[in-house]
C-alpha cells in the first residue's frame, strides 16, 4: 500500500465522484484552482466519460496538460473548446443553469453547507480579512450541485460562519426554495478526514463516511458543533497505486 | 487616440481622485500602468477590479488608494494580498473604504457601464451576508414574472487601463486569448489608456482576437512586457514565480516600502524598472 | 447531441404547436430547415425571429404558422414579403397573430433568454406607438437613479434552430463571419438544431470564429448550402438575385403556393430541392 | 453640366452633409441599406476625413469595395475593423452613444420628424403592412443626431404619421427631454426637392434649402402640412461632375 498526503486522499475521493457523475451524465463541472481543479483534472485522465471543465476565467472545455496555478494560467484558453469574456461565462453558462457541479471551498463552512470565504471575526473590524467571494456566491446559488473540499477542522467547520459569503442550505431545509435558488447546493462535503452529506431530512451535514484510520472521534473534534454520524456509516476505499501515480505526474508535469 | 509614452498618457488622463478600473482577469494586468501611477504619486484613488492582484497590492501599499472596489482579492494559487489585508485590518498606510460584490455582479456592472444603462440584473447575491455590507446590491421585480432578482449599478470609471497584445499604428487595439473584462472596462469609462506588447502597421487576423478601435481609446502606449508579472498570450507566460515572491516582499511594511522605493520610484520607467527587477520586459 | 439527417432532427424535436427560433441575421439563415418544417406539416407554429425574411415568408405562406414575434418584416433590398403581409392583411392562408419588436428589445430579449433571466432591460420604444400594441413592452425604474427603462420579457422558444459553416465529429459548432444571435438563439432554447456546411475531425482554427460546445446541441446535421439564398462565409456568397425574384414568386397566391408544391413538397429533402431550382447546395 | 436622378441628388447632398460633420469629429454614422448606405459609402470615397460606417448587423468600421445590398452581405464582415453580435452592437455601441449620426428612412414622417414605418392606416387592420422597425427606434432615441433620407410627397411628408415607429420630437420641443432620450434627434431631412432642418424654436421641420430648380410651390404641394421656408432661403449647388462620377464608379462596383 502506498503511502498519501491528506490532501492526495482528498483530490483522489473527489476525482472518484466526478468520476460517477460524469457517467451519469452530470459532466460539466465549474472548477477553482487548487483542489477542485487538481480533482478535475485528475478524474478526466481517470474516467473513460470525462468532466467539462469550465473555468470563471471564460475558458470552457479546457484540457489542461499541466496544472494551472492560477484560473487564467494560457495553458487553460490554449487547450479550451471556447473562450469567452467573463461577462458571458457568468451569464450565460453559470447563470443559465448550464453547470452540473460548482466546486468550492472556504476558510468556514456551517452545518448546513453555507460557506465564508469574506472575514474571520467581524466585517468591520475582521480579525483576518480574506480574498473575498469570486464567483463562490453564484456558483452555490447556480450550480446544479456543489462539492466542498476543505481540511476539516474545529475553527473551519462551525456551527454557524462568521460571514455568510455563499449560500448552502441557509437556516435548514426549504431556505433555498424560499430563496428562489435554481441549484441544488452541496450535497458532498470531502475533507481530510471524512465524507460529508446533507441530511435529507434537515438539511444538515452527517458523515456518510470516514476515510482509512480515522475515528469517529477526530471528526467529532474536528467538527464545531456535535456532528452526526448515518448509521451505516461507511469507509473510504484507500487511493489506489493508479489513482496515485496518475496525480502525481500530474502535479509533476 | 493618440500614441504616446505611459509617462504621458498618465500624467494627461489620470487626476487625484479619479475612480480607476486597471482591468484584466489574471492575463493582460497592467502592471506597468500601476507603477507610473505610483511614481506620479496619484492621491485618493478609488480603484475598481475585480481581482486586485498585485498591482492593486502595490497601489494601496503605496499610499494612492482611499477606496476600492472589487469581488476577490487575493494572490492567486498564493495566498492573501499582504498590502490589501494591511490596509483593511489596520488602516496602514490609512484607511481604505471598501465595497465588496461578487465576480458575477462586478462582470454585471462592467457590463452595464459599457452599454449605457444605469443598472444590471444578475440571479446574484441572494442568502448571502454581501447585501447587509455592500449598499450597492438591491433588488428589482420581475415585471413579467414576479421574481425578484438583484440589481447593482453600472461601473463608468474614469479611467479604464488595460493592456493588451497589438496595436496598429492609427490605435486600433487587439485582443486575444483570456478577454476577461477587457472590451467592458474600456467601453464603461469615461477614458482610456492601452498598453500594447508591439504597434505594428496592420493588424494580422489571429484566431480568437477583438478588436477595439481606435476611436474608443485615448492613449496606446508602447510598453513591451507591461503585463509582468502577469502575461500576454503570445507573447509572455505568467510568472508564477514572481506571484510566490511577492507574498514574502509584501508582508513586512519596510520590505514592501523598501521595494517600491527602489524599483519603482527609483526607476524612470518600466524598462528601467524591468532592470532593476531582473526581468525582461 | 448526435449527427441525424435533418428529416430526422425536425421529426424528432419540431412539434405542432411549437416556439421556433430559425436565426441567422441576414447570415446562415436555416432555409433548409424551414423547408423541412414545411415538407413534414407542423402547424400552429409560433416563429420568433428578428428579420422573418424568406425563410418565414415560406412557413407562413404554408400555413404552419399561427403566431410571429419580430422586430423587421422585409425582404432585405427588395422590400415586402408578400407572404406575411398577405397573412397580416388579409388572413391568408389563415389569420397571423404578431407580437412586434425592435432589433433592440429582440436581441435584448434572447441576450436575457440566453443568461436564465426572466426578462432584460434597454433604452428602447420611448415615445413609439410600440407599447401600445406590444404588451410584452413595460417598464422598470432603476433602484439607484430612479431612471424609467424598457423591459421586455426573455425569449426561451422551444426549439432554436441555425445553420453555421462546421461542426467536428463530436458535435462542436464553429461559425464565423456575421455572428447574428445565433449563440443566444441556441442558449436561450430549450432545444437545437445546428445545420452545417461541412462536418471535419478536428475544428480549424479561424479568426472570428465562436464555439458552440456539443454540449448545449441536440442535433447537428450536414446541409451543404443550407442557408440558401443566405450564405455562410467561406463556403457560399449571398444569392441577391434569389431574393429578387422571390418578390414574384410570393406574390401572387396561386404562384406561390404552385412554387413550394413543386419545391418543396415535390423534393424529399434540400439537395432534390437545390436540383429543382437550379442551385448548387 | 451632368444629368442627375433625384435619387443621385439626395445622395450627394446627404454625402456631403456627412463629410462636413466627419470633418468637425462627428464621424461616427450607423447606417441602413440604400440610400444611406450608398451616401454614407460616397462620403468615404470624396472627403479626407472618413466616416465610420457602423451597420446593425455588427459590422464596425466597414469599407466595402461594392455596395452591398442588404446590412449582412459578406463584404461587410470582411472589411469591418471589428464585427461583433447583434447583441452587443445595439447595447455596447448604439445605446452606450458611441453613434454620432443615425440614418433614418421610412414610409411617413411628420411635422415633428417622427417616423413611420410600421403600417399604413390602423395597426389593426392596416391598408399596408410595412416591414416594422428594425433598428429604427432606438436609433432614433440614442444617435447624438439623425439623419433623414426619403422622397417627399404629400402621402410621405404627413402632419402626423399613422403611426409612430421611431421618435423625433414627439409632438414638439420639449418631448425629448421629457421622454429623457440621450440622443439629438432629427437635424436634417434630405428630399428629392428640398433640404429641411427642425426650427430651434418649435423643432417643427422648415424648409432649410431648395434643389436647383425646384419652387416653393412644389415643395408646399409635396408637404402634407402647412410647410414654412427661411428667411435666407438657401439653393444647394448642383451635383459636381466629380461627386456623380465616384457616384456612378460605387454603384457600378
Amino acid at each position: 500500500m502506498a503511502e498519501y498526503t491528506t490532501d492526495e486522499l482528498m483530490i483522489v475521493n473527489a476525482a472518484r465522484q466526478l468520476g460517477a457523475l460524469a457517467a451519469a451524465a452530470k459532466r460539466q463541472c465549474f472548477v477553482g484552482i487548487g483542489l477542485p481543479s487538481t480533482a478535475a483534472n485528475l478524474a478526466r485522465r481517470l474516467y473513460p466519460i470525462e468532466p467539462v471543465l469550465i473555468y470563471e476565467s471564460g475558458c470552457i472545455g479546457s484540457k489542461p496538460t499541466r496544472l494551472p496555478l492560477s484560473i487564467g494560467d494560457g495553458e487553460l484558453a490554449e487547450t479550451s473548446d471556447a473562450v469567452v469574456s467573463v461577462p458571458e461565462i457568468f451569464a450565460y453558462w453559470l447563470q443559465a443553469g448550464r453547470i452540473d457541479i460548482g466546486f468550492l471551498s472556504g476558510a468556514q463552512i456551517d452545518k448546513f453547507g453555507n460557506i465564508n470565504s469574506t472575514v474571520i471575526g467581524s466585517y468591520e473590524s475582521p480579525k483576518t480579512r480574506l480574498p473575498g467571494a469570486g464567483g463562490a456566491p453564484e456558483i452555490a446559488a447556480s450550480a446544479g450541485a456543489v462539492m466542498v473540499i476543505m481540511r476539516q477542522s474545529a475553527r473551519a467547520f462551525v456551527e454557524r460562519c462568521d460571514f455568510r459569503t455563499s449560500i448552502g442550505f441557509g437556516d435548514g431545509k426549504g431556505d433555498r426554495e424560499r430563496f428562489g435558488l435554481r441549484g441544488g447546493g452541496p450535497k458532498w462535503v470531502i475533507t481530510d478526514l471524512a465524507m460529508m452529506e446533507p441530511d435529507p431530512d434537515s438539511c444538515e451535514l452527517v458523515v456518510e463516511a470516514l476515510h482509512p484510520g480515522v475515528t469517529r472521534d477526530q471528526v467529532s473534534a474536528a467538527t464545531g458543533w456535535p456532528v452526526r454520524f448515518v448509521d451505516d456509516l461507511a469507509v473510504t476505499d484507500e487511493p489506489t497505486d493508479i489513482e496515485l501515480d496518475v496525480l502525481r505526474s500530474l502535479q509533476a508535469a | 487616440m493618440s500614441i504616446v509614452s505611459l509617462r504621458d498618457a498618465v500624467a494627461e488622463l489620470v487626476h487625484d481622485g479619479d475612480t480607476l478600473a486597471l482591468e484584466g482577469f489574471t492575463h493582460l494586468i497592467p502592471h506597468a500602468a500601476g507603477h507610473e501611477i505610483i511614481r506620479q504619486g496619484r492621491r485618493n484613488l478609488h480603484l475598481v477590479r475585480m481581482t486586485p492582484d498585485l498591482v492593486y497590492d502595490q497601489l494601496i501599499g503605496s499610499g494612492c488608494v482611499s477606496r476600492l472596489t472589487f469581488s476577490w482579492g487575493g494572490n492567486p494559487g498564493v495566498g492573501s494580498l499582504q498590502r490589501f489585508r494591511d490596509a483593511v485590518e489596520n488602516k496602514w498606510p490609512h484607511a481604505l473604504e471598501i465595497e465588496e460584490h461578487s465576480h458575477a455582479g462586478m462582470a454585471t456592472r462592467y457590463a452595464a457601464g459599457a452599454a449605457g444603462l444605469p443598472f444590471g440584473i444578475l440571479r446574484g447575491y441572494i442568502g448571502t451576508d454581501l447585501p447587509k455590507h455592500t449598499s450597492t446590491i438591491k433588488t428589482v421585480e420581475c415585471p413579467f414574472t414576479g421574481e425578484v432578482l438583484a440589481a447593482v449599478p453600472a461601473i463608468n470609471p474614469d479611467v479604464g487601463i488595460i493592456h493588451a497584445q497589438r496595436a496598429d499604428r492609427s490605435g486600433n487595439v487587439q485582443i486575444w486569448g483570456l478577454l476577461g473584462v477587457q472590451k467592458e472596462a474600456v467601453l464603461a469609462s469615461d477614458r482610456s489608456i492601452v498598453t500594447v506588447e508591439e504597434i505594428v502597421d496592420e493588424l494580422p487576423e489571429v484566431p480568437g482576437a477583438i478588436v477595439l478601435p481606435s476611436w474608443v481609446i485615448d492613449a496606446v502606449c508602447h510598453v513591451r512586457g507591461g503585463a509582468h508579472p502577469s502575461f500576454a498570450m503570445g507573447f509572455s507566460t505568467r510568472d508564477n514565480s514572481f506571484y510566490k515572491a511577492w507574498d514574502a516582499i509584501s508582508k513586512d511594511r519596510d520590505a514592501f516600502t523598501a521595494w517600491v522605493d527602489k524599483h519603482i520610484m527609483g526607476t524612470a520607467d518600466f524598462s528601467e524598472y524591468c532592470e532593476s527587477v531582473g526581468i525582461n520586459g
